[in-house]
């Protein structure tokens, strides 16, 4: 991998992301399969693109607004195990929506998580105006948004990058390329050419990088916010990766992605591929990767117990926050 | 006749279409290998082929768009929004484009072509995968808006949805795809857009809906009929243009008038129905029409309490109907 | 008090806030060097700077989804679109994303923004420059829908949606724009968002209505007045969510009740009002609810006479009084 | 100019289709300012670029989509100074339209002239679902649709062009850029690139040509027409042009256009150029320019005589052609 390498803590907090991010992912799915989770959407496999991109922000200044398959990266932006599991829960508690949106519709006001709805594609245009907003405060906060390469076919993702160029504001447009929306192939969402190389049509930098390499993405998104917070103008970066599981559990993907090509994706798995490397050049031992392990295995634990002590939300609450307080202006 | 369900009908009556019509194509996000992510469209693309059984990228203007310029030369296109939540984008080609062809050229140019979307609440979808969008279509004069309530009535209508020379909104109630059950004909049948069905005879009061409402609606009616109420049921099944003659008719019989629907009670089509009733038939009224909709809050919650706070069920029908029989 | 037209007292709201605060700024096609197609934002760009007037590409979702974000973190956007039948394009960032950011944040997240857009017949627009789209918007929580009728209305109604935190859609009649003036007071003060108002007192019919309707709904009462039938008129001023009280208030008094719009009939918000009535004040009804509105084409068709058959003028308006009254 | 020059024939009719449009233009401003025609919309200035289009075209084979400011290119298409002069008059006969439309919605569905909205970018997709229907029937006709610069800052722009691409299909996207929409200059539209550049990020073929030469853009769209209709897939084509009137009739150019930068287009004025052209080549005489003009001026006269003694519309005709015939399916 690479030669400037971030330092240790880095390392391990990348290592500790990416790892907790699997294991909640991997408690929803049997909650899922329990009937105790209606929705579950995975992020497994897009760890390194996630972890890697948010990390390059900084934390608590600059925005994040992602997509429902971004729980990795809001986990790296301060999103707690506890967090995700009242929001799978749809507990009243669930700090993302309240338990009124699916799981995938990450948001913590208080860390600069916006929400985002389910429609793919509409929150593009949001990360564009909170650029504005920043740029008409004299602010160099930087804006991230997530989307799957699915999303650059809408008509909004074209207006957003177009708005975004003309102003030349600080946004970072962060596309996951799984190579499929639900099951529609590449070839058939977005052409024969690649997400970085439709930059071109809006006079932005387009920097294609492999998502599952987590030091690459680091050292790409970091530039790319050097570069916009000093005026550079918007960019987008496309990180090739991979959906290693189903799109939802209300999919069935053995119909459209043929198994070997899933195994074979297993195979690259970017989490083992970063703890492999983390080993292999003396980074974190096993005793360290036994004690963050155990951390994550607690953690989840005890989120999932929390979030499934919690009471159901009474039909007051139902009407909670349709308006702003008092309603009239 | 065989049995049945709502999705079965649904994808019977776009297999025989497209047998029978080579210009009838199906067009959509997933649709293709998938089968859609309800399996409406299941076997299509292996039977008709790729040309035939689009699997389009995610852009919902785009595939009524290019369904709109297929359709002006006379193909069929009928397009899936893969949930009626996501026909927003699309709604500047339904009704400025698809719905004004006709009026706008003066009758040169016109677009039979058909868009389905699955709608309705009640499988834990949330704020984006439960809404009830039929209203936003209801209010345009070119378009037809359909939803059916029965798999007869689904394959029926869905054929002659197929073959109107205008275009057709097709609402399927999510919900109802696998639980709803019905006989279905073997042979080719359409059933007449523009014509509601009374699904239920009855004197005492009059309730109008449509879609899965309707089998609810019949439960609740059962239900108070041991009470000694007899309700009748019109199934509105085209929405747009409404067949007022049916509406009317019966209310004139009754007397009094229950609106049911599972999208939310303020903006419904609800609204239009109690209006042309306290226009036309004030006179046979003995009773306020009374409306039973969702609460007014944007759109169904996720958690599964919010959810039954929302949607009306069978005994809230059952509530009201009782209610209004007693007035 | 100086007299101002709709055109001028719409502007002056916005110059006055823009002065007050300086996260109010104003975006749309051709808003900036030009000041707009109808000049609503004349003079602003030389005053304010490019940054707080900002001209957009073509591209009406865009406008909303970029004034969403920038309202996330309490700008206070104006946007423009263009005329009212170019909204369609911006309906999906409209109801699905600023009507239901606070909703499915939990009340975390809100989107205090204005969206600006002349609608209505009578200027020769034809098909796509006539239409009255206010129906789309009244069916969805969250939002707000507002449309004034005289420039103190229009300047106090504009700074209180500027100053409203949630999103508000602000329909502007055009040909209102020159044609109607009034006097408008020079210091600062707002009319509140959510409150009919009695335009007129009467006794013998109630008339609901908004917009230029209810300054030819004015000049019918007067004509009929000299009839001897006493006309009270209700201006609704914010379409969504409705004054009930004051409505059905009005209703209460008179018992009878003609709506009127300028948007088609069937599908038009008279439907929603009518079924409050119906529903909530029945027993004070002595006639039944009439509509007058425009008949069931898709918008209005550009020939003069084309026009003159489809939107409801001040003879039409003062007939339907007439018939009403005589019930 | 070019050297592979056509044949004489073809050279007058590009001249008479250019003056024609340019005296009905006239004609139209002069009945807007008479207080006889409510709305006008001016090609003014792009005439050379929609005559050397249209004529690349197999009339009566191929497909136009066209947007209201091609009235150059429908009379190129075959439509007469009758249809043009009862449509601005907004008569019953009106074949575009039955009156209903504002002037600039131009259609004849015998020419194969598909009717638009006003709605900016609304008609790209229409284009592309011609073209989809004419590959599933085998076909191998050409769609061409015009649209402004500004149209391509739409998001059913993005979504016609990548479906046209990801479906190589036979349509021409035929751009006509004069730098503005209405008042808006073209860094604020589409930003510091062309828009020849943007097909890039389809994989499209993106030309650009001056829009000024008529043989320049008839060479152009006629290579990209061999090159499309022999399943080549869509190509894009950016004619530089120029707006020489104001926007509309409602419209003051003057708050945005410098006077100079407009005097510098006219003195580049299409139609002088070409027929100055054809003269020093001696393609074309004064007497049969002559000629020309003389039956451009009769026929103007004629359709205008025509158009604005028809009868009003009755009220019956405003309820004709709401649904098809029979109304129920
Ligand atoms: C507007 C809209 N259309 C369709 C959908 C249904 N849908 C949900 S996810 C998805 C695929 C998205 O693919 P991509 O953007 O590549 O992201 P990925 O899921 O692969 O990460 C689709 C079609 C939706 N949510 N919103
Ligand atoms: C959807 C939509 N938005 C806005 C308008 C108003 N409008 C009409 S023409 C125009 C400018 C178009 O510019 P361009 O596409 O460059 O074409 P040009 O007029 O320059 O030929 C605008 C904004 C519209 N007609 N439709
Ligand atoms: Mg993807
Ligand atoms: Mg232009």
């Amino acid at each position: 991998m690479r030669e400037k390498i971030p330092p240790l803590e880095t390392l391990h907090q990348m290592y500790y992301y990416m790892a907790l991010s699997r294991a909640i992912d991997t408690r929803l799915w049997q909650l899922g399969r329990q009937g105790k989770a209606h929705f579950v959407i995975t992020p497994a496999g897009h760890e390194a693109a996630q972890v890697g991109a948010a990390m390059a922000l900084r934390q608590g200044y600059d925005y994040f607004v992602p997509y429902y398959r971004d729980m990795t990266m809001c986990l790296a932006a301060g999103m707690t195990a506890r967090d995700m599991l009242l929001h799978v829960r749809g507990a009243p508690e669930d700090p993302s929506s309240g338990g009124r949106q699916m799981f995938g519709h990450f948001s913590r006001r208080d860390l600069n998580i916006v929400s985002g709805s389910s429609s793919v594609g509409s929150q593009m245009l949001h990360a564009v105006g909170l650029a504005l907003a920043f740029r008409n405060r004299g602010e160099d906060r930087v804006t991230l948004t997530g989307f799957g390469e699915g999303a650059t076919s809408e008509g909004d993702w074209h207006e957003a990058m177009n708005f975004a160029a003309i102003h030349q504001l600080r946004v970072i447009f962060f596309c996951e390329n799984n190579g499929y929306a639900i099951s529609v192939p590449a070839h058939l969402e977005i052409g024969r050419v690649g997400v970085a190389d439709k930059a071109a049509a809006y006079g932005m930098p387009g920097i294609r990088v492999d998502g599952n390499d987590i030091l690459a993405v680091y050292e790409t998104v970091s530039a790319a916010h050097a570069q916009t917070r000093a005026g550079g103008g918007p960019i987008l970066i496309e990180a090739m990766t991979y959906r290693l599981l189903p799109h939802s559990n209300a999919d069935d993907d053995s119909k459209y992605r043929a198994s070997e090509e899933v195994q074979a994706a297993r195979a690259r798995d970017p989490i083992t591929q970063f703890s492999t490397w983390l080993k292999d050049q003396q980074l974190m031992s096993d005793a360290e990767q036994q004690t963050m392990d155990a951390r994550i295995t607690q953690e989840v634990d005890a989120a999932t117990e929390y979030a499934y002590s919690r009471p159901e939300p009474t039909e007051e609450l139902l009407y909670q926050h349709v308006y702003a307080p008092g309603r009239t202006a | 006749m065989p049995e049945l369900t709502m999705l079965q009908a649904i994808r019977e009556a776009m297999d025989e279409e497209m047998a029978r019509d080579p210009n009838v194509f199906v067009l959509g996000e997933d649709v293709g290998v998938k089968g859609g992510v309800f399996l409406a469209t299941d076997g299509l693309f292996q039977k008709y082929g790729a040309h035939r059984v689009i699997d389009t990228p995610i852009a919902e203007s785009g595939i009524v768009g290019v369904a709109i310029g297929a359709s002006l030369v006379g193909m069929r296109p009928v397009a899936e929004i893969q949930f009626a939540d996501y026909i927003l984008p699309a709604i500047d080609q339904i009704l400025n484009e698809a719905a004004r062809f006709r009026y706008r050229s003066n009758g040169t140019w016109s677009c039979p072509l058909v868009v389905r979307a699955p709608f309705g609440a009640g499988v834990h979808g949330g704020l984006y995968h439960s809404q009830s969008t039929e209203k936003l279509f209801c209010s345009t004069p070119g378009l037809w808006v359909v939803i059916p309530s029965n798999p007869y009535d689904a394959k029926g209508l869905l054929k002659a949805a197929i073959r109107c020379d205008d275009p057709v909104i097709f609402f399927e109630h999510k919900r109802a795809y696998r639980s709803i059950k019905g006989a279905v004909p073997t042979q080719d049948y359409t059933v007449p857009l523009g014509k509601a069905d009374v699904k239920r005879r009855g004197d005492d009061l009059t309730v109008i809906t449509y879609g899965l409402a309707v089998q609810e609606a019949l439960q609740a009616a059962d239900e108070i009929a041991r009470q000694g109420v007899s309700v009748e049921i019109v199934d509105l099944r085209t929405l747009h243009p409404l067949d007022k003659d049916c509406v009317l008719e019966s209310v004139k019989k009754t007397g009094k008038v229950l609106i049911i629907h599972e999208d939310i009670k303020t903006g419904g089509i609800g609204g239009e129905i109690a209006a042309i009733i306290a226009e036309e038939a004030f006179d046979y009224l003995d009773a306020p029409i009374r409306r039973l909709g969702a609460p007014d809050v944007p759109s169904v919650p996720f958690n599964d309490a919010y959810e039954r706070y929302v949607v009306p069920d069978v005994a809230r029908m059952a509530k009201a109907m009782h209610d209004l029989a007693k007035y």
